[in-house]
């Protein structure tokens, strides 16, 4: 028993202490690419924290959305960053790159803000330590209540039923966040016109893998770990896999077909918040015997919405402009 | 059997943090990258051993899933990221 | 039709009428300005139904999905709320007028959405009790707000936005770093619980110093107001007067109801750090308002001076308790209205002269009477004159300073009341006169000129309706629990 | 100390380093980069928390930490695709710290 | 332990020895090429390896059948992705290593 728990310590103290190396050295390597990679890196590592305590459906969403999307994302970012600079550089851009991606403010400075961070670093860490060791937490309510929410997964249950209104809220802001980047109109790169055969194959293969694990995720939330959000990231993965092999959404489809897959998820949230509130004068308020119908058609309208929403996000730009252009 | 099971997520832990060095080596891009995706095939690895410590076949779809994405995150790289050529070489 | 009144849920339509509209509008983007204008037009209603309601039966509260706190979420109503959101509808209507006709075609298809999206967040977050619940309003309120903001393209208007949102990000982080701390001490997230368990102890300490950096972040009280005048100047006029009228207080919103409610058994001994910084805000806001040679840049800085008004209730609430308060809720709609006339009249001057350079503006007081007028009406209010809304407010606040003898308070008091026309003046002086290089003008609509002549209006009204407006904001004393608490304390 | 106040004390440490990084560095993207890692820190002081007890994990800090990544990723998106426009349109990803004239 | 037990445990420690191999690989060999060559041959045996010995433990065919279907995802994934790399970093120019 003495050797187990050693070996719990040293497993845990490993995974914290990588994280924190490896969020110093994203955050202050002079290479922005080397950043990009070593935060994947973190998120990846992050995940076996997730695991580690005990969180299987927060280590689902942090692979499905943050290591896969966001990773994606930033080398996307980076690499138009980068197109820009070529496009308006002469012989010394290289050089100037370098020298603004490693820019920080005065030294002076790092001082003044070190000295308050540290102050604060001090503060939270004798705030926790200072909490009683007993968790006063939600569970034994969420346990009690469990029956009546349609779901047996206890997180579904919170997100889908219990705690449904942070949800519907959370997909607009999902949805406001791609509405915001459409309107600031950003021009489509036009790169990437090489077909590779093996990426092909690699999209033909990965996508319908990537529809099955989706609609697996979807099912199996109601009673283990996964849910809408994880299956709407791993069908937006599937997206953004066919974006990156080059293929497009065809424009017939871009326009109103599109804009109404957005907001389904959306939508549907809102006309069911507001059926209960008719039905039973309570917003968002399931009946028990019809409440696990009820999320599952709220979950797989939010998962065709959270994907596109998450591909258009990749993308960036408007795809009914795209073509134009 | 636990106790052996998570002496083998130690050492595959380790391995992962050795590993970490041909990032910050590099020197080409491609090396970063590689490095990274050595983070996938051992973390799911690591993944299914705690899954099998634990007890639970979630981790297993969490397996599942984090080797489907870090494929994604691989073409990404491919597609967009490198672009340019490259100037720094192994020193021989 | 009373009876109507009383048993539609209005707190749940302000939430989703405006987040339909959003989305209606995103699908159909054909006549978003007649669709948005009937949302604001509902929402207006519906502010007036849950006043009926509020009237008649004291406090709402609704639990969604029909599960209790802890486990649910509530949504709860008192004065305090509705005070913000009919400001929030009343200002939203007419900046919406505006907005038809300041915008062109595809600049309309961009903001309504937005606007409709940052209409919900605004709502949701005034009828919200619960603290997670609260930190998603707050993403929802920064991420459509600095949208609005980047909509104007230009180079100062995208680092602006770029300003506001990491300011905006960080804030809201903090905000949730001090839940997830309350929420493992109390083991709820439900504001009403909380505050009958918390009690001083370290981590609660933390908990507030998180919080309320936060919400001073996105309110902007100095030192912390370095991203709003770059946001709030380089926008577009109406989503300046928005920015500037609501956004900001929203968080002063929270900010006071945590305060008040949540952290009242320590909160009462730091309040006078608040008071000091609101002081520095009146005064540095006012000083650099004066250096500035642009209109919007002006005003915007003054927005800076006017939050610091807002933070010198929170040492005088100690003793004179609901008069302080009372002055500040009162203070912060008379210059949402003033503020929101006051950036739809710089909107109507750069519309006119193509600039809003001060020295260069050209008699405008003989060719745009009722702009000029509006924003003269305005001041007066910022300024504190009698018998506007911003007179009433200052009466009020230099009472409880003097009922505790806080001479410096008052001074203060006055002194930034005396900038204030110092640096509007300036504005109103150069209307009179002719610039020495004329520059080629555009017709205003006449819509956007009485809409900043009628919300400024507004402004002076509120120095008769104080009698109308105390009662509503006295629902359910919001107010009661802190002033108790320091009354035990002294 | 158990394992909780552990990974607690490690998210801390990752929220401050962010704090820190996002103060000094001038290039957007790292910027991104230390808010992303501040969420991350905030989240696993939330979750960490939650298992300081043996018997059932509190799965309400779990649906909060979801619902933060999803907004985490959206809030992502939308300050990479402004940076983007940002150097698209004044040609450096960074702040302009002069005043505009 | 039964027999099946100790065979396990023989196949969990091999694959152990191949991701030590693939991460020695990765640090010591001299280019891009041949450090693709360990990172994903090594790795993917050594992940086969713990797949099989895990396999052994499994108490339905359905988690047999899971565990494999990883390791076929992952086989897919990294020989495509090494593909991928491989073929943009000739392009690119990356110069092979010669003794």
């Amino acid at each position: 028993m003495e050797a187990l728990s050693l070996l719990q310590w040293l497993i845990d103290g490993l995974i914290g202490i990588g994280l924190l190396w490896l969020a110093w050295r994203a955050l202050f390597c002079p290479e922005l690419f080397k950043a990009i990679v070593l935060f994947i890196a973190f998120g990846l590592l992050m995940t076996l924290a997730w695991v580690r305590l005990k969180a299987p459906d927060v280590a689902l969403a942090e692979v499905a959305i943050g290591a896969g999307l966001t990773g994606a994302l930033l080398l996307s970012s980076w690499a138009k960053l980068r197109d820009f600079d070529a496009n308006k550089g002469m012989g010394v851009r290289e050089k100037n790159r370098v020298q603004s991606e490693q820019k920080t403010k005065r030294p002076f400075f790092h001082w003044l803000s070190a000295t308050p961070v540290l102050l604060m670093a001090v503060g939270l860490g004798y705030g926790v330590l200072q909490l009683s060791p007993y968790a006063t937490g939600l569970s034994t309510a969420v346990a009690e209540n469990l029956d009546a929410s349609g779901v047996s997964n206890p997180v579904t249950a919170v997100l889908l039923n219990f705690r449904a209104y942070d949800t519907l809220l959370e997909i607009a802001v999902l949805l406001l966040a791609l509405i915001g980047i459409w309107s600031l109109e950003i021009r489509p790169s036009v790169r990437e016109a090489t077909l590779d055969p093996v990426l092909d194959l690699l999209a033909r293969l990965l996508t319908p893998l990537l529809l099955l694990v989706s609609a697996y995720l979807l099912w199996v939330g109601a009673h283990a770990s996964g849910g809408a959000f994880q299956a709407g990231s791993v069908l937006g993965a599937a997206g953004v896999l066919l974006i990156l092999a080059g293929w497009r959404l065809p424009l017939s489809l871009a326009g109103l077909p599109l804009r109404i897959t957005l907001v389904v998820g959306l939508s549907t949230f809102i006309a069911v918040a507001v059926l209960m509130m008719l039905d039973r004068g309570q917003l968002l308020a399931f009946p028990p015997s019809q409440a696990s119908l009820i999320i599952f058609v709220l979950e797989t309208t939010a998962t065709l919405s959270i994907a596109a929403i998450l591909a258009a996000l990749f993308l960036g730009s408007r795809p009914d402009h795209s073509e134009k252009i | 059997m636990e106790t052996f099971y998570l002496v083998l997520v130690l050492f595959l832990l380790l391995n992962l943090a050795a590993g970490m060095w041909r990032v910050l080596l590099g020197p080409t891009a491609a090396d970063r990258m590689m490095a990274a995706q050595l983070f996938g095939t051992t973390a799911v690895a690591v993944l299914l051993l705690l899954g099998q410590v634990e007890g639970r076949s979630a981790l297993h779809d969490v397996a599942f899933v984090f080797a489907l994405l870090s494929a994604v995150t691989a073409v990404a790289f491919v597609r967009r990221a490198w672009s340019e050529q490259e100037k720094k070489h192994d020193s021989k | 039709m009373g009876d109507f009144l009383l048993t539609m849920p209005w707190a749940v339509v302000l939430i989703l009428l405006p987040l339909v509209g959003a989305i209606v509008c995103f699908l159909w983007p054909k006549n978003v300005n007649q669709l948005g204008l009937v949302t604001l037009a509902g929402v207006f209603l519906s502010v007036v139904g849950l006043g009926a309601w509020l009237l008649e039966n004291g406090v709402y509260h609704h639990a969604v999905g029909g599960w209790n706190a802890p486990l649910g979420i509530h949504l709860y109503a008192d004065g305090l709320s509705l005070v913000m959101l009919g400001i929030t509808a009343l200002v939203g209507l007419f900046v919406s007028v505006y907005a038809t006709a300041y915008f062109d075609r595809v600049q309309s298809e961009q903001f309504w959405p937005l606007w409709l999206f940052l209409l919900t967040a605004l709502n949701a977050l005034f009828l919200s009790a619960d603290m997670f619940n609260l930190y998603v309003t707050l993403e929802l309120l920064g991420l459509s707000a600095v949208a609005l903001v980047a909509l104007a393209g230009g180079k100062a208007a995208l680092n602006g936005a770029m300003r506001y949102l990491l300011a905006s990000l960080l804030g809201s982080l903090l905000f949730l770093f001090g839940v997830a701390l309350l929420y493992h001490t109390y083991g709820s997230l439900d504001l009403a619980i909380l505050s009958e368990q918390i009690e001083a102890s370290p981590t609660v300490w933390m908990a507030l110093g998180l919080i309320s950096a936060g919400l001073l972040l996105k309110t902007a009280l100095f030192p912390l107001h370095f991203w709003l005048p770059p946001a709030h100047a380089s926008a577009f006029s109406p989503i300046s007067a928005l920015l500037s009228a609501l956004v900001v207080k929203a968080s002063f919103y929270l900010l006071l109801r945590l305060w008040l409610e949540l952290f009242w058994p320590i909160s009462g001994s730091v309040a006078g750090l608040l008071g000091i910084l609101g002081v520095m805000a009146i005064l540095w806001g006012s000083l650099q308002a004066l250096r500035q040679t642009r209109v919007k840049m002006l005003v915007a800085y003054s927005t800076v001076a006017q939050i610091g008004y807002l933070f010198l209730a929170f040492p005088l609430a100690m003793g004179a308790g609901v008069t302080a308060w009372n002055a500040v809720m009162y203070l912060a709609i008379s210059h949402a209205l003033a503020k929101a006339a006051m950036f739809m009249a710089a909107g109507n001057l750069l519309r006119f002269g193509g600039h809003d350079r001060i020295a260069d503006l050209d008699q405008l007081a003989q060719r745009l009477p009722l702009t000029v007028a509006a924003f003269a009406l305005a001041g007066v209010s910022l300024i504190g004159l009698p018998p506007s809304g911003g007179f009433i407010g200052k009466w009020l606040l230099l009472e409880a300073a003097l009922m505790q003898g806080r001479w410096d308070l008052a001074v203060v008091i006055v002194l930034g009341g005396v900038l204030a026309a110092m640096y509007l003046f300036k504005v109103l002086g150069y209307a009179f006169t002719e610039a020495s290089t004329p520059s080629k003008v555009t017709a205003v609509p006449v819509r956007m000129e009485w809409a900043a002549l009628l919300l400024a209006s507004g402004a002076i009204l509120l120095g008769f309706l104080a009698p109308l407006i105390l009662p509503l904001l006295a629902i359910g004393t919001p107010f009661d629990a802190f002033s108790s608490a320091q009354e035990v304390m002294s | 100390m158990s394992i909780a106040v552990l990974y607690a004390l490690v998210g801390i440490g990752l929220f401050c380093l962010g704090v820190y990084a996002l103060m000094i560095h001038a290039h957007l993207l790292r910027k991104i980069l230390a808010l992303n890692i501040m969420g991350s820190g905030v989240f696993m002081v939330l979750l960490a928390l939650a298992g300081r007890t043996e018997i059932m994990p509190d799965p309400v800090p779990a649906a909060m930490v979801i619902t933060g990544i999803v907004v985490a990723v959206s809030a992502t998106a939308f300050a990479l695709a402004l940076m983007l426009k940002i150097s698209a349109v004044t040609g450096r990803a960074e702040l302009n710290d002069e005043e505009e004239k | 332990m039964t027999l099946s037990d100790y065979l396990s445990v023989l196949f969990l420690l091999a694959g152990a020895v191949f991701f030590l191999a693939g991460t020695v690989g990765l640090l010591r060999f001299p280019d891009v090429y041949t450090r693709l060559h360990a990172l994903t041959k090594a790795d993917n045996v050594g992940l086969g390896l713990i797949v099989i010995g895990l396999a052994m433990q499994a108490e339905s065919y359905a988690s047999v059948g899971k565990l494999l279907l990883i390791w076929l995802l992952v086989l897919l994934a990294g020989s495509s992705i090494s593909h991928l790399i491989a073929k943009k970093a000739l392009q690119k120019g990356v110069r092979m290593w010669r003794r």
